[in-house]
Order: structure tokens, then sequence, then C-alpha cells
């Protein structure tokens, strides 16, 4: 067995382990070993996609001696590979860019126990992202959604409390529906393995035996996960979540929480379901169509936003949109084009959360737009950071929201009937409806009184002083998600390569 | 080495721009100095590279498998930036004067300078997917244009000119993805779809092609689509001038141009349905702008109104799809800008010593600012299309383009084009009745305090004037420049 | 009859599942609701073991000598034993968690009611602005 | 065209040539003579208005566009002229500044531009179907180009000739003479309906005779419907005259139906009828340059615009009314003044062309306008010297000799040329021999 197969696990063990060393350690350590955990993790999850690129197999791992069918296994691909590279690097980043908040917003006392919900929130996507037990998958989805709550309600305001409130229940109800789908799967499988349902799955749909249960099985577990992430109009309670929690909680939640479940989504639509029978189910045109109305719903409310986070939060229930739309076409090349948009979407709105952080701080911890006037010439990396996030989502070529329209466009384009006009609308509409948000933000952060010739420069000066003054940690964070978004932007062939072969690998 | 000199070409401009801002000038002269010398110099590089360097092509990144960012110089693309190089110069120094009791002066020019270089940029674009990534800079760089003054108005004007740009950008965007994947390529190739049209891809093609037609047709104010231009007169008219009379709605006609000729072929065309229906939306446009003009009592509204008409004629010209077509609608792609832009700088000047801006209040204007007025006159009369002024050449080619063409959809043209003269006639000549003849009870004391305005502004004006006269009595040169594009565009001919 | 009768805890799991899911989507009391969550979990568990009870075999215990050579017919399958144990473990920590919420909430709002809570906040939004 | 002079060449085909020919000799010296006659009344005329600085300015640049047009050399040059032309002489129009006046001003504007437009539709498909731009007799249309399309070049004729009979005051662009005249100075008036109005004949005669040519049109609905649209002008034009009592209102419909005459000449398409349409040309012109000097000198002693206010104004002004008379025997037609050989041409014409029911119905209207010619323009005189019993005497009194001048030669040139027609008919039967 190669060492790399360990990677997986390891990875997982790690996060744990460290999250509950976290609990004795003081503040400053637990943030170090968090820092290393999740650095250490992102550069093996590097280690085994390049061991892909190489000519890695995909491989099973087994948990404990006991193997198939019984054991419980992880399963890791090109895809996988890639996906826990990009968790824990934006997870990483995360932290960093929303690191000033955290001291302010949860105190000293309690910070080692906020790295304990993110080592773990990390280690439960992960899972998400390996494991080939459903079973395992629905423990995960628990402590996903424990520790998520955790990373906001940790700011302890009221807000937060009732958000983070709200947030469990949606949460335990999309769970709910999931582990219930996974019993009547397992009922009618008797298994709980991904690889072994498929089989069990695609024999019983040839001999068309327990049609009802097994249609409705899917269907759970599509509503049950969509909801968790947030698909319109389960998305109520993601506007007050996300934009109540701390920067880098905020970052964490809608750019990677998110799209957990959906990866998980997709390996259940491909890897449980099977490439040749979920084209055919309903609940795929059912994702498509409340995808695009997530599209324009989202963004419609984002227009009415006078709150920069919760614009920001109500523009990724429009983003999710574009995700499940890529997934209701039902081609591959849909979902390899929500992949991109997953990538994407993960850089680029952590990005923007932490750049908001940053906005707020220059403007007196303020959201509201009235107060945010000219926050982006005092903090000019949020305002680079604005700058490149409203291009890449406008879609301009070099960005990585670019990369994410080209394929949903050469996705739908192909696709027939009713899905290739609507979904065509929609992107259109939302474009518009995106621009305008964004670009309006960018207008009240740059604005700002034109001073006179002499003080302005001074201006400059003393600005230039603050700014060196400023978190080293939170700029290097900005510049490397904007190196990330321009990377998926400029490299786009060989991501989508690794999509694709990672789809393959799926099957 | 030539490659490089194309992006030196298109990034001195956006970087020189960008940076201006932050240089943060003092005095009014220095920064005066600066835009100047940018725009100066980025003009005579662009004029020597499309002199010498034509055939150049150079790619500058392989975004993906099948879509490049890349750069070429042929002379469709070159016509276009002989346009916008010759006219922006002029237009910044007339912007310094009208400019020059503005607020934030800084942002004006800086962006107002980057648009040059992303205007240069969609005309040396080397494939479809680089002209989208300039035509969409276009939009984000002129909107702080339009809202530039940031009242409600402007903002209103600025988000319409989004909303339909973007649209707009996004339905062409579709359009290419389409042609990507059917054709396989979004190369200017001059032998256009023709391999990939089958049966069985027309109708794909077909659509893809509507879908660029009007997504690109927002830009050239297109009939149902042309609501953002006459709103985005609030802007000020420097920018009002140059950019929603020459770069920004041009490079919609332009990028229609491109796909028409480049991207499918004049074969492919000719004859269709998707080009009977072009062409009927471009001429119900060409009447429709004109009635508008003539009711619209705003001066620039007025304008904006007789710009949606004339782009129209250009994409007529466009859409006959045969040689003819494609020079004449070069022809009026260069005459209009020299014509539309002069009309607007007068609009301008008119606004900038008086404040008037209803073509009602210009009564007696013409003594007061005769110069501005004299070239107000030679360009309407120009625009209506009377020889040997250079709007006449550019009419006739068209209509004669379209006589040669010889279809029914043809003739529509040529009577949209017939009443949209008479129109222009009216729209125009009343304001030049209006103000070298007020009439009885016309009080020249009213207009004591109006001067004419100093030379930065009226040096542009007599400039374009000159080369309206000069370029309809001798157009040899420039049509033997236009008749260049042939080569590239009807290899056979 | 006796086909209902042979189902009865998988349809009694339904039904709790209903009961509990919608009280957890339907009640205003955050305490009910985590009693619905109890509910909704038990009846899955409920499922779960009824799936994995097989009429007439017998416990899955195997000793050493025996391996190998017995046949698996005759006992129960053990692995819903393993997931309801997983599950209940995981039901309880979620309930802690959510019962401590609400303690928190309780303080702050000083009731109960999700849309109370929601109302006073919106309320302090508006003053905020 | 002899003399071909190339000022400019735009592009191969599209050049600036001045060049002359017999009609557009004619043409020249009419409209001229015409000019230097209206411009010395003018000397007295403008103490009555102001901007005379202004006025003579377009004054004599509309002359020097009129003169350019009767040199021409092809369809641009023609339609270049033609173009400046209305736009120099609309200040004319405009130049008493009233409210009218300016809405009369952009009438006559948009008339004039969209007939213009229409002839400039001609000029896009002679570029296609003909050989040439230049103007040469007999037409330059290709006929192996148009096998096929004829219907289509049948109705760009049309439409063109059509177009640029606005400026003709042909039927049915003709609304603007009515409005224009009336609010215009005397002497912009009486260029106006004199001599521009001829530039519209001359521009028909070109397009009909030297692009379009005879051979395309003869015979066809085209001719026909030309012909029944100038003999409504003729009609309609006497009939409005009849019913107007504004004078010069009166003398513009008369223009109206008078320059139809001719147009009927023109479109008869022989030579007779186009000796006869140029001879009421020059006769035309010189009698309606002279009622409108005469209309204003009244006005310009009087203030009185209207006839029925002019009774026994005749005694005041014995030789102003005298001349109105003559002009009056003349543009009915009475032997021998000036009117009367130009409608027997053009009489004889129409019948000897055969054209089915318009040979003789042609004129029977010619008739029957003659005869409404008399009846609006008689009375004038004839109140003017015997009014009524009991009428007031009326105010006035005879003008200066810088008025008077200019009336009594063209009063003059009505009586001789009448008596002595031949040399004129000469050279205007070798003149219209050419188009041939």
């Amino acid at each position: 067995m190669n060492f790399v197969q360990n990677i997986p696990a390891l990875s997982i063990l790690l996060l744990m382990f460290c999250g509950i060393v976290c609990l004795v350690l003081p503040a400053r350590w637990a943030r170090h070993l968090a820092d290393c955990a999740i650095a250490l993790v992102c550069a093996a999850s590097v280690v085994l996609w390049v061991a892909f690129l190489r000519g890695q197999e995909v491989f099973t791992y087994s948990m404990g001696e006991i193997g198939a069918p019984f054991g419980n296994e992880l399963r890791a691909g090109m895809l996988e590979a890639a996906a826990a590279t990009l968790f824990s690097a934006v997870t990483l980043l995360s932290i960093l860019g929303g690191r000033a908040h955290l001291r302010a917003d949860i105190g000293k006392k309690k910070v080692n126990l906020y790295y304990i919900s993110v080592l773990f929130l990390l280690c439960s996507m992960l899972a998400l992202v390996y494991t080939n037990d459903l079973f395992t998958a629905y423990v995960f989805v628990e402590i996903n959604t424990i520790t998520a709550c955790g990373i906001v309600m940790s700011k302890e305001d009221g807000y937060t409390l009732a958000a983070s409130m709200r947030y469990f229940i949606m949460s335990l109800i999309g769970s709910g529906l999931f582990l219930i789908a996974v019993s009547i799967l397992y009922a009618l499988t008797g298994h709980l393995l991904m690889s072994n349902i498929q089989e069990e799955v695609a024999a019983l749909y040839a001999s068309g035996q327990y049609r009802a249960p097994l249609q409705v099985s899917i269907a759970l577990m599509g509503v049950g996960l969509s909801l968790k992430s947030a698909l319109w109009p389960f998305s109520s309670w993601l506007p007050d979540a996300h934009s109540s929690a701390s920067a880098s909680s905020s970052a964490m939640l809608s750019g990677l929480v998110l799209k957990s479940f959906i990866f998980l989504l997709v390996k259940v639509f491909y890897r449980v379901v099977g490439v040749t029978i979920i084209p055919t189910h309903a609940i795929l045109d059912l994702l498509l169509v409340f995808g695009i109305l997530g599209m324009i719903m989202g963004s419609v409310n984002a227009l009415f936003e006078r709150d920069i986070k919760r614009m920001l939060a109500y523009s990724s229930i429009g983003q999710i949109g574009y995700i499940f739309c890529g997934i209701g076409l039902g081609t591959i090349a849909g979902v390899a084009a929500a992949m991109v948009q997953i990538a994407v979407h993960a850089c680029t709105k952590a990005m923007l959360f932490c750049a908001a952080g940053g906005l707020m701080d220059a403007s007196g911890g303020s959201k509201k737009f009235k107060d945010l006037e000219g926050a982006g010439r005092r903090d000019t990396y949020a305002g680079v950071a604005f700058i490149v996030g409203t291009l890449s989502m406008i879609g301009i070529p070099f960005f990585g929201g670019f990369i994410t329209k080209l394929s949903l466009v050469t996705a739908a384009v192909e696709v027939g009937g009713w899905r290739n006009t609507l979904s065509i609308l929609a992107i259109i509409v939302s474009t518009i409806l995106t621009a305008i948000y964004y670009i309006n933000v960018l207008a009240i952060i740059f604005r700002g009184a034109e001073t006179g010739p002499t003080t302005a420069r001074e201006k400059l000066r003393e600005q230039w002083k603050k700014q060196m003054r400023l978190d080293t940690e939170y700029e290097l964070a900005i510049v490397l998600f904007i190196l990330l978004n321009l990377a998926i932007g400029l490299q786009s062939d060989r991501l989508m390569d690794v999509i694709r072969t990672g789809l393959a690998m799926f099957g | 080495m030539n490659g490089i000199a194309i992006l030196i070409v298109i990034m001195l401009p956006i970087l020189g721009g960008a940076l201006l801002p932050l240089l943060d000038f003092d005095a009014r002269k220095a920064r005066m100095y600066y835009v100047m010398a940018i725009v100066l110099a980025t003009s005579v590089l662009c004029l020597s590279l499309i002199s010498g360097s034509e055939g150049t092509q150079f790619v500058l990144y392989h975004l993906t498998s099948t879509i490049d960012i890349a750069f070429r110089i042929d002379r469709f693309g070159s016509v276009f930036a002989l346009l916008v190089s010759v006219l922006w110069p002029l237009s910044t120094l007339y912007a310094f004067e009208y400019m020059s009791h503005s607020h934030k002066r800084n942002r004006f020019f800086g962006f107002f300078t980057m648009s040059f270089g992303i205007t240069l940029g969609v005309a040396f674009s080397g494939n479809l997917i680089t002209m989208y990534l300039f035509y969409e800079l276009l939009t984000l760089s002129t909107l702080p244009l339009i809202t530039h003054d940031g009242s409600r108005e402007a903002k209103v004007a600025g988000v319409k000119y989004l909303v339909y740009s973007i649209a707009g950008a996004t339905a062409a965007f579709i359009g290419m993805i389409a042609v990507l994947t059917r054709g396989g390529s979004l190369e200017f190739n001059v032998i256009g779809l023709g391999s990939a049209v089958t049966e069985a891809n027309r109708n794909f093609l077909d659509a893809a092609f509507l879908f660029m037609f009007f997504g690109f047709g927002v830009k050239a104010a297109l009939f149902p689509l042309h609501g953002w231009l006459p709103t985005a007169g609030v802007a000020p008219t420097p920018v009002t001038a140059l950019l929603h009379a020459v770069a920004v709605v041009k490079s919609g006609v332009f990028a229609i141009g491109r796909v028409v000729y480049y991207t499918y072929d004049a074969g492919y065309l000719a004859g269709s349905i998707v080009q009977k229906v072009a062409l009927w939306f471009a001429a119900f446009t060409i009447v429709y702008g004109t009635v508008m003009a003539w009711k619209e009592l705003h001066f620039k509204k007025r304008l904006a109104y007789s710009t949606v008409s004339n782009l129209s004629y250009i994409l007529f010209a466009f859409l006959l799809a045969t040689p003819q077509g494609l020079t004449a609608g070069l022809l009026h792609m260069i005459f209009h800008g020299l014509m539309k832009i002069a009309l607007f700088f007068v609009a301008g000047a008119v606004m900038h010593q008086s404040g008037k801006t209803y073509v009602t209040e210009l009564g007696g204007f013409a003594k007061a600012m005769p110069i501005s007025f004299g070239v107000f006159t030679i360009a309407s009369v120009a625009l209506i299309g009377v020889p040997p002024l250079c709007g006449f050449l550019s009419k006739y080619a068209i209509a004669v383009a379209a006589v040669d063409e010889g279809s029914v959809s043809g003739y529509l043209g040529i009577a949209a084009l017939l009443i949209s003269a008479v129109f222009t006639s009216m729209y125009l000549l009343t304001i030049v009745v209006k103000a070298y003849f007020p009439g009885e009870g016309f009080d020249p004391a009213s207009l004591k305090d109006v001067k004419e305005a100093n030379w930065y502004m009226t040096l542009p004006l007599i400039a374009l004037a000159v080369l309206m006269i000069v370029l309809g009595c001798l157009p040899g040169g420039l049509t033997q420049f236009i008749a260049g594009t042939l080569a590239d565009a009807f290899p056979g001919l | 009859m006796t086909y209902f009768f042979a189902d009865l805890p998988e349809y009694a799991a339904m039904i709790l599942f209903g009961i509990g899911l919608s009280i957890l989507m339907l009640a205003k009391n955050l305490v009910k609701k985590i009693i619905g969550l109890n509910i909704m979990d038990t009846s899955v568990f409920l499922f779960l073991a009824a799936k994995g009870y097989v009429e007439g075999t017998v416990a899955p215990i195997v000793t050493a000598e025996e391996l190998g050579r017995i046949d698996s017919a005759l006992y129960s399958n053990p692995v819903p034993a393993g997931l309801v144990l997983t599950g209940i473990v995981v039901s309880v920590s979620v309930t802690a968690v959510l019962l401590s919420l609400v303690v928190r909430l309780n303080e702050e709002f000083h009731t109960l009611d999700i849309d109370e809570i929601i109302h006073i906040l919106r309320k302090r939004d508006r003053e905020d602005l | 065209m002899t003399n071909v002079y190339t000022l400019l060449k735009i592009t191969d085909k599209l050049t600036l040539q001045f060049g002359s020919d017999p009609t557009g000799r004619f043409f020249l010296c009419l409209v001229t003579i015409m000019w230097i006659l209206v411009g010395i009344y003018a000397q007295k005329y403008k103490e009555h208005q102001k901007h005379n600085a202004r006025f003579f300015t377009f004054y004599i640049l509309t002359w020097v566009m009129l003169a350019s047009l009767t040199m021409a050399a092809n369809y641009l040059t023609m339609y270049l002229c033609f173009e400046f032309m209305t736009l120099l002489s609309m200040p004319l129009v405009l130049h008493n500044g009233t409210p009218e006046s300016i809405a009369a001003a952009k009438k006559y504007l948009f008339y004039s531009i969209f007939g213009a437009t229409l002839g400039l539709m001609g000029m896009f498909f002679v570029n296609t179907y003909g050989t040439t731009l230049a103007f040469t007799a007999g037409g330059v249309l290709d006929p192996a180009k148009i096998a096929g399309h004829e219907t289509l070049i049948l109705w760009v004729a049309f439409l063109s000739i059509a177009g640029f009979g606005a400026k003709a005051g042909l039927f049915p662009l003709h609304a603007w003479l009515p409005t224009a005249h009336p609010v215009a100075p005397a002497p912009a008036s009486a260029v106006l309906s004199g001599c521009i109005t001829k530039a519209g004949v001359l521009c028909i005669i070109r397009l009909v005779y030297q692009i379009y040519g005879v051979q395309l049109l003869r015979g066809t609905w085209v001719q026909m419907a030309l012909i029944i649209l100038a003999l409504i002008t003729v009609f309609m034009g006497s009939m409005m005259a009849f019913g107007e009592d504004l004078m010069k209102k009166r003398f513009a419909f008369s223009t109206v139906s008078q320059v139809s005459y001719v147009l009927l000449g023109v479109f008869t398409m022989n030579e007779t009828a186009l000796l006869g349409a140029l001879l009421h040309a020059a006769y035309h012109s010189i009698i309606k340059d002279g009622l409108f000097l005469c209309a204003g000198t009244i006005i310009f002693w009087t203030h009185k615009e209207h006839v029925s206010e002019m009774k026994g104004l005749g005694r005041k002004m014995p030789v102003t009314f005298g001349s109105l008379a003559i002009f009056s025997l003349g543009l009915v037609g009475i032997p021998p003044f000036a009117g009367f050989l130009s409608k027997w041409y053009l009489a004889s014409g129409s019948l000897s062309e055969g054209l089915p029911v318009l040979s003789w119905l042609a004129p029977a209207i010619l008739l029957l306008s003659a005869l409404l010619t008399a009846g609006y323009l008689f009375p004038i005189c004839i109140h003017g010297f015997f009014p009524a019993e009991g009428e007031p005497e009326a105010e006035g009194k005879e003008g200066s000799a810088l008025m008077l001048v200019p009336i009594l030669i063209l009063a003059a040139a009505t009586v001789l040329i009448g008596i002595f027609a031949s040399p004129l008919k000469d050279a205007l039967q070798a003149a219209a021999a050419t188009m041939f």
C-alpha cells in the first residue's frame, strides 16, 4: 500500500486530534496548532492530488480491519483530493483573513474553543468529501452542523444566538431527512457503502422492484442536502447566520460549509444512484428550477440589501443557485460546471467576507452601507479584493468567475429543451443583477468627498502609515485569495481536467 | 515584437489612467500635461502600428485549450482604431475645458483615459473572447463616467446602462459559447463557420447569431435595446460625445461587423432568414431613432436619438453581407464619428457657456458663438447627406450597397434611409434656423453673457469641420484604406 | 393484515418521523422543537432496529470456535444496532448543544419563542437605522 | 454637354462636373436676367425691411447655386446644387422673422429636402443600373442591367421625378408654395416663384430626358401618372388662386398652376411639347416676377395685401396697375402677349402624342385653367381702375423709379417677346432638339 493512501484518514484524524488538544491549550498555542494542522492537511492534500496527477489510481481505505461490505471505508479520487485541498486552503486563509476580528468578537479566553470548532468543521468537511459510507456521512453531517453553529454563535451576541438557532433547526430538518433516506436505502439494499449500494440500486432499477421507496429516498436525500446547502427557498436562515457571525466564520460558512453538502449531494447522485439512473430522476428538474429561482431571488434580495454582509450572504444564495443549476442540467458537463463554481465561489466569497471585515474595521465596525462610504480607500486591500470579486462575479476573462460562466453556459447550450432556454435566461438575468449590486458596493466603498489637493496628499501619506500597521495576516490572506482566484481563471484547463478525470473516477 | 507593441498601446492608457488617482495632481496644468502626454503617445503609437504592422498576430495567453486571449492587427480593426485614436486627443483637449469646473477630475480623467486603451483593445482583439473581455471592461470603465455628477438622475442612468450592457454582453457571450461548441473555435477566421455548417447545426448557429446580434446590439443601440443611450446623456459632454457617439456604441457596431464577416462569413448570412430579421430590426431602428430625435427637445438627447438611428445605418450596411456593405458601413462608422462628435461638442459648448440644454432655448446663439454654430451647421448638413460633405458619401455608399444587394429587405433599408434623411434635416436644421434666425422679438441683450468657448473647445471643433469637408471631397485615401478589409473578409474577391 | 402487522414497526417509525418533523418545523417553543427533534431521531432508530431484527434468529454473538462454521441466516443483522447506537450518541450531543443554546437565548431575550426572538431583533435593527 | 469641367473627383463615379448645353444656357440666362431685375427692384424695396446685408448675401448666394445648377453636368452635381440652393434660399423666406415666416421657411425647407431625398434615391439606383451619372441625351440606363427590373426602375423614376417636382410645386408636394410666398419679402417671392421653381423644372428635364431616357418612360404608367399629377396641379392651382383673397397667395397658387403647365410639356415627351414647356418657363418667369413685383410695390406703398382692399387703387398707381394688366393678359395667353405661343405648343404637342384620353384632356384642362386664370387676374385690374360706385377713395401713390423700371422692363418684355417670338422660339427649338 502506497503511503499517500493514508493521507485521507490521517488528515481527518489529525484534525480531530488537534481539536481535542486545543481544548487544554492557551489561546495563543491553540491558534498556532490550528494553523499548523490545517496547513499540514492542506499540504498533505496537495501531495495526494499530485499523486493522482502522477497516475495514482482511485483507492479505498478501510477503517479498521473489517473490509467491505460491512466495514467503514474512505475513498479518494482526483476530485476528492482537489476538494480537500480547496477546503483546507480556504479554511486556512479565512482564519488568517478574519483573525483580527476573532480577537474582538470572541475574546481571548475563548479563542481556543473557536479553533476546536474550526478544526472539527474542517475535519467533518474532509470526511464528507472522502467517506464512502452513507452513515458515516450522516454522522459527519451532524458534526458539521454542530461545529458550524459553533463558529456562528461563538460571537455570543443576541443576533448570532438567534441566527444559529434558526440555522440549527433548519440543518436538523435537513439531516433528519438525510438520515431517514439513508435508512430507507439501507433497508432496500442492505448496504451502507456507496459503491455497494450503487450495484444494488442498479439491480433494483433493472428489476423494477421497490421503485417508489427508492425514488422517495433519492428525493429525500436531495431535499435534505439542498436544505443544508441553502438552496432557495430553504435559505431563509442563511443571511442571518452568515451576516452576524465573525468575518472568518462567515467566510468559511459561505465559502465552504455549503459546498461540502453539495459535494456530498453530487456523490450521492453519481456514486450512489449512478450516472445512468440519475438523469431520469425528477429531482434534477426540481433542483434546476429551484437553483434558477435561487440565482434570481438571491440576487434580487441582495439588490435591496443595505448591509454589506447580508448582501454577500444573499449573493451566496444566488451563487449556490448556479451550482444547483449546473447539477440540475443532468449532464457531466453540468456537474463539472457546478464543481468549478464550488471552487470559484469558495475562494471568491471567502475573500469577500474577509474583505468585508476589513471594510467594517475601517468604518468603525458598522456594516451598513451608509457608514461604509469611502471604506475601500481607507482599506485598499479590501477595496482591491472587492474589485477582483466584482470582476469575477460579472465574469470577466482572467478571473475565476469567467470560468464558471464559461463552463455553465457551455453545459447549458448543449442540453435540449426547456432546460436550455430556462438556464440561459437565468444566467443572463442573474448576471445583470449580480453586476448591479456588486458595482453598487464598489461605488459606495470608493465614494468619498473630493478633498483639496494639498490635504489629499497628506491624507494619502497618513493612510499609508496606517496601512503599514494593519494586520499582515489579513493582507496576506487577501492577496492569496486574489491569486487563487486568478489561478483558477488562468489555469482553468487544468482545473477542468481535474474535474473531468475526478468525475470519471466517480463512476 | 509587434505583439508587445499592441500590448503597450492598450496598456499604456489603462495603466496611465489607473495611476492618475494615485498620482493625485495638485495643479490642473500638471494633470493636463500628464493626460495629454499619455493620450498623444498612445495615438501616435497606435497610428504607427496601424500603418506599419498590419497582419501581426499575437497570442497573449491560452486561457483554456480552446480559448485564447489574442490580439491581431487587421484592416477591419485598424479602421476602428484609426477613428478612435484620431478623435481621442481632440476630445481630451475639449474635456480639459469642459471639466474645468467639475469635481473629481482625477477620477474622471483616470477612467476617461482607461477607456481609450480598452477601446483600442476591442479594435485589436484577435478573437471573440478577447473582444468580449474588452467589451465588458468598457462597460465597467465608462460606468463611473456616466454617473460622474453623482445626481440621482445620473445614478439611474448608470444603472440602466449597466443593466442593458451586461445583459447584452452576457447574451453575446452565450452566443459565442454556442459558436465555440459547434464551430470549435472563436478565432476570427475568414472561412467563418463554413465547415461547421450542416443542416443539423444550422438552426443552432442561427440562434447563436441572433444572440450575438442582439447582445452586441445593445451597445449599438438597436431598437428595443436602445433605451440606455438617451438617458446616458446625463454624463458630461466629452463622455457623451466620445463614448456614446464613437467609442462605446461603435464598439457594439464593430463587434457585430466582426461577427458578420469574421465569425460567420458573408456567405453564411447572405439570403438567410436571420439576415432578414436583423436587417428589419436595423431598418426599423433607423426610422425610429430619427423620429424620436425629432420629437425630443432636449439637445443632447436629440443627438443621442440621432446616434441610435445612425448606428443602425452602419449595422444595416454590415448586415448586407456584401463587399460594398462592409466598406460602406466602415465609411459611415468613421464619418458618423466625426459628425456626431462635432454636434455633441457644440451641444456641450452651449451647456458649458450658457447652461442651456433645450433646443428651444437656442434662439440667436449663432451670433454669440459663431464658430460653434458654424461647425454645427456644417456637421448638420453633412449628417443630412448633402454632397460634398462626408455624410453624403457614406450614405450614398450604403444605399448603393443595398441597391446592389437587391433584396426586398435592402430596398426597405433604402426607404428607411431616405425617411431618416428627411427627419434628420428636420431635427437638425430647426436648431440651425433657431440659432441663426431667432425671429422677431428676440432680445440680443439676453445673450450678452454668452461667449464663444475658448480654444480648447473650438480647436477640436474646427479640426472636425475641416476633416468633414476634406474627407467629403477627397475620400480617396480613406476609401482605399477601408477597401483593404475586403482582402480579409472576402478572400475570393 | 399479516402483511400490515409484519411491517408495523416501520409504519410506526414513519408516523413518528412525521410527527417529529412537524413539531421541529412548526412548534414555536424552542424546547418543544427539541422534543420534536428527539421524536424524529427516535423514529429513525426504531426503523433501523426493526430492519435489523429478523424473525426467528438470535443475537449475532459468535464465539471463536464457531467462526467459519456457522450459517449467517441464523443471526440477526448486527449493523443496524451499531447504527442506532451511533445515532443515539449523535442525537444526544445535538440535543445537548441545542439545550445550552436555548439557555443562552433565554438569558438574552427572556423568551423561548423563536418568533418573538426574531421580532425583538428586527426591532433592534430598525432602531439601529 | 460641352465644355465639361471637372471640379472635384470624389470617387471614380462621383465627380463634381460642370458643363453647358443649350437648355442649361437658356435657364442660366433666364435666371440671371431675372435676378438682376429683381435685384434692382430690391434696392428700393429694402427700405421696407431690416438686415439687408444678410438678405443680399443670401440673395446672391442663391443665385450662385442656381446658376451652378443650370451648369451641372451630372446627377451628383445637380443634387448638390439643388440642396444648397434650398438651404441658401431658406433665409430669404424667413427674412421677416415673424413666427409665421419662420414656420413657412421650415416648411419650404423640409418639403424641398424631402423632394431632394426622393431624387437622391434615383441616384442610388442609377449608380447601379446605369452606365454613368453624367447627363446624356437619351438616358444613361444600361438596358442589359435593367432587364428584369423594369418595374423597380419605373417606380424609382416616378418617385425621383415626383421628388424634384416638390420644388416645381407639383401636386402633392406643392403645399409649401402658398405658405412661403405671402410671408417672404416681395423680391424673394418673385425669384422664388419665377426662378427657383424653374430649378425644379430643369432637374425634371434632366431626369426625364438625360437620365432615364424617353425610350424607357414613354407610354408607361409613369408618364401617365406624371401627366395626371401635372393636370391635377394645373387645375387645382387655378381653382385655389381663384378663391384666394390675399394677393401674394393668389399669385403663389397661380405659380403652382403655371409651373405645372411647364411640367405637362416636359412629361408629354415630344419636341413640340418640350418647346412649349421651355417657352412657357421663360414666359412664366417674366410674367410671374412682374406680378410679384407689382404686388410688392402695392404693399410697399399702401400696406394693402388683400385683393379686396385694392379697389380704385389703379388710379393712384397707374403704372403699376397698367403693368399688372399686361402681365395678366400675358398669363391668360391672349395673343399677341407672351403666354399664347407656349400654350399653343403645349396643346399641339399633347394632341400629337396620342396618349389615350390624356391627349385631349390636357388641352381641355389648359383651356379651362386659362379661363380661371383670367378669372383670378382680371378682376384685380378691373376693380383697380374702375371701382364700384360709392367706394371710398383709395390711399396710395406711385412708386419710385427703382421699382418701376424693372416692372416696366418686364412688361415690355411680355409684349415684345409675344410679338417677336421667333428668335427665342428658334433657340429653344434647337435646345429641345438636343434632348432627343
